[in-house]
């Protein structure tokens, strides 16, 4: 876990709106800021419709960002890009779904979707040369030879989930995009998943976006999470310090939130439990996106946008109850 | 408890081979066996589909089945009663050239043969021209399927996929065309340009071929953002390559569907054609025209209308079954 | 809501348009002659009646005028029914075809219903082939073939309803019911499809779980709710009814607008094809609309949405 | 919709007196498209017209015109080019005023008035009334001067018509409803509405109309006031619309209807009853046309007269039409026009000319040294024309090898169109007189013809047909030349080849009398119809 | 702690036909709830734990499914015995149940308050207008501002969250003895989660419902629960108190699903796996149903069930690691739990 501050993604000030009716934008991404280093694993938490998806698809150009820059290993990859340019960026950039079912197309065997991007980046020179790389993969990911001529839908969600991995590391990208990678699969088969990620990660130095919002899930695989709330970025550090010492009330709550699988813990815990629900991205609340929700929300929320600031060493918190400028004015 | 097959050596720690678990022992199915496995499976569909083989085999066959021709008048022989050699001795069975007054007309006119299903008025085997009038109408109704089809699929699927203002304007254009009534478009049509095989189908895929653009364009809208699919395109796919390989490949299920639906409307369009005049050109005949000629005749004559009647809606009928049949095939709530 | 429902009624009059302009100009196309008389009419005679039909101009002058007239209420006269107005040959026969289309939807859905909530909820029993077979055989035999079955049986054989003519309410029943099969059919297999997914759904589990009778639970949650998709095939089917009934008309003697549009393209009665053709878009493009609105009103979900 | 028939049990044609209730009912395949006497040019409508309105003459069972609103046959000038009418001093228009000449001259001049449009205006040219030709010819100076046609009123009640040439059949002409009277102020004071309701129109024929639904209907009632009342039994007549034959026999079985038309079908299920079944033979003829113009073989003489001989039309018309047409070989129907003595002008060639004989077509057909010919067959959509179409096909091309025809089937009006265009290669057509004289279906032909774009010319014939039209003083020379002039159509040319003589079959409840549909002017003619006692 | 048991499942069996045959969905379940305890039932997907509450609920859809064997005890009398007209008094009032997905839940046509009203007036046979007030009352209960506003709202005026409260006031609408809820929060987002567990604790203090609830998620069951039973192939393959399975499993399915999960309080390196998948109720196994994937299975796993074994009064375990022949073998390490932290 060496040499972990080569930067290889920077994002900056993404956006990503979406026109949802004539006259309703829906701000999915507002303005979210963060770098990802070689080898590390970011992890994403955050609600549901917060935007962590949005977030990943931006990044891979599966949706065009409205504003932002996304530098991918010194190249640009925010703008407009070339079709040649997307093929080629595809190749050093994956990413793995959500929905086993849903990700796998029914009408293609095992190993045409594997060879999928094979075929796409002409990587193997012949029919043979293609097979092998296919039965590389599957045995990379706990599977066998025989299954490559299977259909997916014969297959459990556990193994679905590892023939996506499969295709995704078939064209051996650099960086691997997971948007929530387990939450559609039964506790005992995560661990599976999450493991092959983690071996996989260290036999050939991948890094990994890998988006949750299962926080201990997030915690166990990431070095630095970061924490979304309503396309906005709200927390960002490395997985001990967001689990042990949040800045952020939005994380605190959310940490809170979470039910421990250990009775003890359980009977003893203190709970900040949030009122209400998320406010909508269409017409989202101005000044503090969390401001609605916050146990300590203040005048000033409601009026200006916290910044994304370094409150501490590489623990980065977009609130003002930690802004030393306003602190200050305040005292 | 006390189980006498348990022994102390039962104890011992079992080889499991985890891969083993791993292991598909059924044989592999691909999605278009499996749903193929899944039709047979379906009694109304596997009846339908036989039927419909049947037809279209009698349609090639039945015609040369006897020695006369569709056109071969003979009017001192118009309007018999069916007969069929073997079965004219069963007297229930309409099959004994005795018309509906009781009078065995094969002997009153003298006439010699036996005419399976009859003869119109102009003396015509029925049987003859009832074959070669289903081999037209399925003709008519599988071209104007396959052209709604190639039509449908480009306009739906181009909508669809390149969305925004191309698909507005596009959805315009077919709203536009529904709006207006298809009997209009199509007896205008069919006058304009004159009847006729070419006609009929081309005043039917004028407006059918919406029905087939939008069930594409639904599909085709809701596989986009599929997962597989953006999963092919964070892998670089070209366009031609997501559509050949992802779009098309899994809206063919409801391609199928809609095509078994079009296919029995065509022919049932085809008959009501003919029932307001603008049908094929005679001699030849369609089994909408035979239909309705037999109409015109239905009280004195039952039978000329009684058989293509018959064979129309047995036609239909299997059509439908099979459309659902398919339909049950490929509904993804019934998979696994 | 009211932009939404001002952008519908923009598309409409678009639609509309569009509609009378590719009728006017196919109506060019339609080859014949108007005049019945045309074999014993010299050239000149012609001529001049063509001229006093002012079928000699130009087609854009002849369109314009048929416009400018339109938003007068002035559809022109009819060629074959000599000097009556088209309006208002239209205004006598249409509301027959609307009041049999009616009849015939109000049979069909009652039936269809019927048919699809007995198979939806009897799922894979005899119950529901049965239903099935019926609503496959309502879409597979021809109307015509259908309709004078039933004349021949009912009318002429027992004599239980007229034969014929529009007269009374017993003069509905043979006519409707004959036009009603595709609507059994249509609604039959549409209803049965929402009934399974409904009967599928979880809210359903929650009725059950709330100690609701089987009765309960099919009338107050699952038939309202498998209702709601029906309605929206409902408008297309109508004004299938409409265009489609010429048969059903000619063959009980009934003196509506289907039988009177074939005639008129027949005779190349121009001015009756194009009022014809605008009175049937303008039900279709009007039904469609109030489809959506009536949605809008029976689903809430929708209700709402076009609200916000 | 209350029947005649179902008012009573007794048994039916018994006693032979007037039942108490004269009331009759039958169905008509068309609506009324206008009772404006100037627009009628369909059947229905003058069927209707000939009973609620009536013209100077009216045809009578035998075909022969008998004065109506004319008191009695009119004075015909030495020259016999001037025609003076008396006007019944009974006559009267519904409204009570009485009909006078006035009325026909208004009527008269507006049937060949532009503005008008009537499609009948042919005829006033066609039975040579002074003027006509020219007020209807926009290239003449004359065009549209109206009041320089014919025809004035010398007094309320005289009415004097001017003829350009002697014409025998004017007379009987008058019975067509384009010579009907209309009274201007009426006519005036309804504008467009005129002839569109029952209440705008004026009667003066045996019925009045009481009701017209569109579509739907229409009810006769007795004109009291009608000069011949006292032989007009029915006090109502029920009419309702019905499009389809098999739905009118239905109606008729079921006893809602007390008479109805046959198709074919039906012929035979009817035919053994005596005491309802009817048939009429009308003057309307059918041939085939063939198009010397489109189809160079058929210049060749026996190329048309080995197709004309091919064609078997007694079975044609027993078999196929089963509605008592009958098969013939020749151009003028018979039992339609007569000479002087009341000898039927088919007296002298009964069975026509060139009747079929498939050997000598054949025959005929090798002499012409055709070896192939592909043949379009127009038609129009009217189901006895296909059927016709189809089978005269056969019969050709089964006989006479190398011919091959197609059978090109239109709607009514893109036929008419086609035909007059004379854009075919060979058709069917019929035709059904305008006045009760040869002349009618004769002048069809003549090298100048409207009717004849297909190419025939013969010097010899248009000779004979210019002669006899000058001859209209001779009767009988003039017969005698229009029965050669047939005999050159036919016989010397082909020119087209006559297929049948149209009938009609149709069927009355036993107990009603005196309907009858005659064998040319209007059809259904229950003028003197009545109900027995049944 | 009381002992009154309330509900008892005995060799419960239910079956279901399918087109690839009859899945064993649940095959002999015994189960016991006590009044006024929560009991979790935890385990797979597919391993039989909505089957097993349907089945409570009678409302097992018959065809495909069946119930082939085996006794439900409500408060002693067998439900299986009851008529359709009997179980549909009982469902509802005495027993009554949570689903797990709110969004769809709910009858999106009708309004909430209708909704909460019909078991009402079904059941206690009050006016409308009573019913009314009580749905309102119901409402505020579980925790919706402006109930008499919101009772003539729609579904889908509700948020996620609000629905599911929604769906727990029209379970409780009748104080049922029993409510069983099926994961009644999986679908929702944690922040909303804590408020519906709180909610739910709240109730049962205040009513003393005996709550059966079903969930994979063993951090909610830590939170709720008093009573654990882990299910596995349609069987209850171990049942105890909370801290009997969190802290004392004995069965290594058990062991297994503690240890593949991440500690949020711990630092763990790396996640103990169950290997493979769970097995195809199609063709269940003869034996052990978890013998297929587990480390320490013998022979005689595979061929035979193995019966419970008592650790305690309240612990029991269906494993033959449990059996005096079979070698000792100590839980992992992983599953470590203890409260360290
Ligand atoms: N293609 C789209 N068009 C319109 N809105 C979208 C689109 N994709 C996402 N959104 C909206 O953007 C917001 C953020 O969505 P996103 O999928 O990124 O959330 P998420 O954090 O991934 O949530 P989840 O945990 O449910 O996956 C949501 O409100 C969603 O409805
Ligand atoms: N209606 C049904 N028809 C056929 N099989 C069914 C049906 N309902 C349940 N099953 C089967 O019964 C088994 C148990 O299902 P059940 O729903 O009880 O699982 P579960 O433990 O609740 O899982 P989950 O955590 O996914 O909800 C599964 O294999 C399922 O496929
Ligand atoms: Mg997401
Ligand atoms: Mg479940």
């Amino acid at each position: 876990m060496a040499a972990k501050n080569e930067k290889l993604l920077q994002v900056k000030n993404l956006k990503k709106y979406f026109n949802v009716s004539r006259k309703d934008v829906l701000k999915a991404v507002d303005g979210v800021t963060f770098d990802v280093y070689k080898g590390e694993t970011l992890g994403l938490v955050g609600e549901s419709g917060c935007g962590k998806s949005t977030t990943g698809r931006t990044i891979i150009r599966l949706y065009d960002p409205t504003d932002g820059t996304v530098i991918f290993d010194g190249q640009d990859v925010g703008g407009k890009m070339s079709r040649n340019e997307k093929k080629h960026l595809s190749k050093r950039m994956q990413m793995i779904f959500q929905d086993p079912y849903a990700s796998l197309n029914p009408r293609m065997t095992v190993k045409d979707i594997i060879a999928e991007g094979i075929d796409i980046h002409h990587l193997a020179k012949s029919p043979k040369e293609r097979m092998d790389r296919v039965y590389k993969m599957l045995e990379t990911v706990g599977l066998n030879r025989e299954h490559a001529n299977r259909y997916p839908h014969e297959f459990s969600g556990g193994q679905r989930q590892r023939i996506g991995i499969a295709r995704a590391l078939a064209v051996d990208p650099d960086f691997i995009i997971a948007d929530e990678p387990i939450s559609a699969l039964d506790v005992s088969i995560q661990a599976q998943v999450v493991n092959l990620m983690q071996e996989l990660q260290e036999k050939q130095g991948l890094t990994y976006l890998f988006i949750a919002h299962d926080l201990s899930m997030v915690k166990h695989i990431s070095d630095r999470v970061g924490v979304m709330y309503l396309g906005n970025m709200a927390e960002l550090a490395s997985s001990d310090d967001v689990y042990d010492h949040p800045l952020h009330p939005y994380t605190q709550s959310l940490l809170s939130a979470i039910p421990v699988a250990d009775p003890e813990i359980e009977r003893t815990r203190e709970r900040i439990i949030l009122e209400g629900d998320v406010p909508s991205p269409i017409d989202p609340p101005s000044g503090c996106r969390f401001r609605t929700r916050c146990p300590f929300a203040m005048d000033i929320c409601a009026k200006v946008r916290p910044k994304w600031h370094e409150a501490e060493k590489n623990h980065w918190v977009a609130c003002h109850l930690h802004d030393e400028e306003i602190k200050t004015e305040k005292v | 408890m006390a189980n006498p097959n348990i022994t102390e050596t039962s104890f011992r720690p079992a080889h499991m081979d985890p891969a083993a678990n791993e292991k598909i022992s059924r044989p592999s199915l691909s999605f278009g066996k499996d749903v193929m496995r899944r039709l047979i499976n379906n009694k109304g569909a596997l009846i339908g589909a036989i039927i419909i083989a049947l037809l279209i085999l009698m349609a090639i066959i039945g015609p040369h089945m006897n020695k006369y021709g569709i056109d071969d008048q003979d009017l001192t022989r118009a309007n018999m009663p069916p007969k069929i050699g073997v079965l004219s001795n069963i007297h229930w069975l309409p099959f004994d050239g005795v018309d509906k007054n009781g009078i065995d007309q094969y002997k009153a006119k003298n006439v010699k043969g036996n005419f399976w299903m009859g003869t119109d008025n102009f003396g015509r085997d029925q049987w003859t021209r009832i074959w070669s009038g289903t081999r037209i109408s399925l003709f008519i109704a599988l071209v104007a399927a396959l052209i709604d089809l190639i039509i449908g699929v480009s306009y739906g699927g181009i909508s669809a996929y390149y969305g925004g203002r191309v698909d507005n304007i596009m959805q315009r254009i077919i709203e536009v065309i529904m709006g207006i009534p298809n009997l209009v478009v199509i007896i205008l049509a069919i006058i304009v340009l004159k009847p006729g095989i070419a006609s009929i189908i081309i005043a039917m895929v004028l407006t059918g071929w919406t029905s087939m653009a939008r069930i594409v364009r639904g599909q085709v809208l809701k596989l986009k953002n599929a997962e597989y699919v953006l999963a092919s395109r964070t892998l670089g796919a070209s366009n031609s390559r997501l559509i050949t390989k992802h779009l098309i490949p899994n809206t063919m299920g409801q391609i199928i569907i809609t095509t078994m639906f079009t296919i029995p409307n065509a022919i049932f369009f085809e008959a009501f054609l003919s029932f307001i005049g603008l049908g094929i050109k005679a001699p030849n005949a369609s089994l909408g025209s035979l239909i309705n000629d037999g109409f015109a005749a239905m009280q004195s004559f039952p039978f000329q209308v009684l058989y293509p009647s018959i064979i129309i809606c047995i036609l239909l009928i299997s059509f439908n079954m099979l459309g659902d049949g398919f339909r049950d095939a490929f509904d993804p709530k019934q998979r696994r | 809501m009211i932009r939404y429902t001002f952008e519908r009624l923009c598309y409409m009059v678009v639609t509309f348009f569009v509609i009378v302009t590719l009728t006017f100009l196919s109506m060019q196309l339609l080859p014949g002659t108007p005049y019945r008389n045309a074999a014993k009419m010299t050239k000149e005679q012609i001529a001049v009646l063509n001229e006093t039909y002012g079928l000699n101009q130009p087609v854009p002058i002849q369109f314009v005028k048929y416009i400018t007239n339109m938003f007068h209420g002035n559809l022109g006269y009819s060629f074959q029914y000599d000097g009556r107005s088209v309006t208002q040959i239209l205004s006598e026969k249409f509301p027959i075809s609307i009041e049999l289309g009616i009849e015939a939807i109000i049979i069909g859905v009652v039936i269809g219903l019927l048919l699809g909530i007995i198979a939806g909820i009897k799922r894979n029993t005899i119950w529901d082939y049965t239903s099935m077979i019926i609503a496959v055989l309502g879409i597979s035999i021809p109307s015509f073939i259908f309709a004078a079955l039933l004349q021949y049986w009912f009318a002429v054989k027992y004599q239980i309803f007229p034969v014929a003519y529009w007269d009374g309410p017993i003069n509905r029943i043979l006519p409707a019911f004959s036009l009603s099969t595709i609507v059994i059919a249509t609604v039959g297999r549409f209803m049965r499809t929402e009934m399974v997914e409904v009967l599928q759904s979880d809210y359903i589990t929650t009725a059950e779980a709330k100690g609701l009778t089987t009765m309960q639970v099919i009338f107050k949650h699952s038939i309202r709710n498998a209702l709601i998709p029906v309605i929206t095939i409902l408008g297309p089917l109508f004004v299938n009814i409409i265009t489609g009934s010429l048969v059903i008309e000619k063959i009980f003697a009934i003196p509506g607008i289907g039988e009177q549009f074939v005639t008129s393209i027949y005779t190349n009665d121009y001015p009756m094809i194009m009022g014809t053709t605008i009175i049937y878009s303008s039900m279709f493009i009007f039904i469609v609309f109030i489809v959506d609105v009536l949605y809008g009103v029976i689903d809430p979900r929708i209700r709402l949405a076009g609200g916000k | 919709g209350s029947s005649s028939s179902s008012d009573s049990n007794k048994k039916s044609g018994g006693s032979g007196k007037l039942a108490s209730k004269q009331e009759f009912s039958y169905s008509e395949m068309s609506d009324i498209p206008s009772l404006n006497w100037s627009q009628v040019t369909d059947t229905t409508s003058s069927t209707v017209l000939g009973m609620v309105n009536a013209g100077l003459m009216r045809m009578d069972e035998k075909m022969v015109a008998q004065p109506d609103m004319a008191a009695e046959a009119p004075k015909i000038s030495a020259d016999k080019k001037t025609y003076t009418f008396k006007i019944r001093d009974d006559a009267k228009w519904s409204d009570g005023t009485p009909v006078t000449a006035d009325d026909f001259v208004y009527a008269w001049q507006t049937m060949v008035a532009s503005k008008t449009a009537s499609q009948y205006a042919f005829i006033f040219p066609a039975v040579n009334i002074k003027n006509a030709a020219q007020i209807e010819d926009k290239k003449n100076k004359l065009f549209d001067k109206v009041d320089q046609l014919g025809v004035k009123a010398l007094d309320d009640k005289t009415l004097e018509v001017k003829l350009d040439k002697p014409t025998p059949y004017f007379v009987s002409s008058l019975a067509n409803v384009a010579f009907f009277p209309a009274k201007k102020e009426f006519v005036e004071k309804q504008g467009k509405k005129y002839g569109q309701e029952a209440n705008t129109i004026l009667f003066n024929g045996p019925f009045k109309l009481s009701s017209w639904k569109h579509g739907e209907g229409w009810t006769y009632v007795k004109n009291k006031d009608y000069w011949d009342a006292k032989h007009t039994y029915l006090n109502k007549v029920n009419v309702k619309v019905v499009k389809d034959t098999a739905t009118q026999v239905s109606l008729y079985k079921t006893g809602k209807t007390d008479m109805t038309h046959l198709d074919a079908q039906f012929v035979d299920e009817f035919k053994s009853q005596k005491d309802q079944y009817h048939n009429a033979l009308l003057a309307v003829n059918f041939w085939v046309r063939f198009n010397q113009k489109t189809v160079p073989e058929f210049k060749d003489v026996n190329v048309r007269k080995a197709f004309s001989m091919s064609v078997d039309r007694d079975n044609l018309a027993k078999v196929l039409l089963n509605n008592g047409s009958i098969g013939v070989n020749y151009a003028i129907p018979k039992g339609f026009a007569k000479d002087q003595d009341g000898k039927d002008y088919r007296d002298k060639y009964p069975n026509g000319f060139n009747a079929t004989n498939k050997a000598e077509a054949k025959k005929l057909w090798k002499k012409s040294g055709v070896k192939k010919l592909n043949l379009e067959f127009l038609t129009s959509d009217v189901d006895t024309s296909v059927k016709m179409a189809e089978y005269i096909a056969n019969q050709i091309t089964s006989n006479l090898p190398g011919v091959k025809i197609t059978i090109n089937k239109q709607p009514w009006s893109q036929f008419l169109k086609l035909d007059t265009a004379g854009d075919y290669q060979m058709n069917t057509s019929g035709w059904s007189p305008d006045y009760l004289d040869p002349m009618t279906f004769l002048d069809l032909f003549t090298s100048d013809s409207v009717y004849n774009p297909f190419g025939y010319s013969d010097k010899e014939y248009d000779k004979l047909i210019e002669d006899a039209s000058n001859l209209g003083d001779k009767p009988a020379e003039r017969f005698a030349k229009l029965q050669e002039a047939e005999r050159v159509l036919i016989e010397k040319d082909q020119a087209v080849a006559p297929t049948y003589q149209k009938g009609a079959a149709y069927v009355t409840k036993p107990y009603v009398k005196g309907f009858f549909v005659p064998g040319s002017g209007f059809n259904d003619n229950f003028q003197h119809a009545k109900i027995l006692e049944h | 702690m009381t002992v009154e048991k309330i509900l008892e499942l005995k060799n419960l069996q239910v079956s279901f036909e399918t087109f690839g045959g009859e899945v064993q969905a649940v095959r002999g379940v015994d189960l016991t709830l006590h009044k006024g305890e929560t009991l979790a039932i935890v385990g797979e997907s597919g391993s039989g734990k909505s089957v097993t509450s349907k089945a409570i609920m009678g409302l097992i859809e018959s065809p495909p499914g069946r119930i082939k064997n085996g006794e439900i005890l409500f408060e002693g009398n067998n439900l299986l015995k009851y008529s359709k007209h009997q179980i549909q008094k009982v469902r509802g009032k005495d027993i009554s149940m949570i689903f797990q997905d709110p969004m769809t839940a709910l009858n999106p046509t009708m309004k909430i308050g209708s909704q909460i009203m019909e078991g009402l007036i079904k059941h206690q046979e009050i006016s409308k207008h009573d019913a009314r007030k009580r749905a309102i009352e119901l409402l505020a209960l579980v925790g919706i501002p402006n109930p008499d506003k919101r009772v003539d709202e729609f579904p889908h005026q509700f948020s996620g969250g609000m629905r599911q409260r929604v769906v727990i006031a029209i379970a409780l609408a009748c104080n049922p003895k029993i409510l069983i809820a099926d994961e009644p929060t999986t679908a929702l987002d944690v922040t909303i989660q804590a408020q519906i567990l709180d909610l739910m604790r709240d109730i049962q203090e205040k009513m003393g419902t005996s709550i059966i609830l079903i969930t994979h998620d063993l951090g909610v069951v830590a939170n709720l629960a008093q009573r654990v039973a882990v299910m596995y192939g349609g069987k209850i393959i171990e049942t105890g108190t909370l801290d009997e399975i969190f802290y004392k499993p004995k069965h290594p399915y058990t062991w297994g699903l503690l240890s593949s999960m991440p500690k949020l309080h711990a630092k763990t390196d790396k996640l103990l796996a169950i290997p493979g998948t769970p097995p195809d109720l199609r063709k269940p196994p003869k034996g052990c149903p978890f013998a297929p994937r587990c480390p320490y299975a013998m022979d005689v796993c595979i061929d035979h069930m193995p019966q419970y074994t008592a650790s305690s009064g309240s612990q029991k375990t269906a494993c033959w690691l449990l059996d005096e022949r079979a070698p000792k073998v100590d839980p992992p390490s992983t599953i470590g739990v203890g409260g360290e932290a």
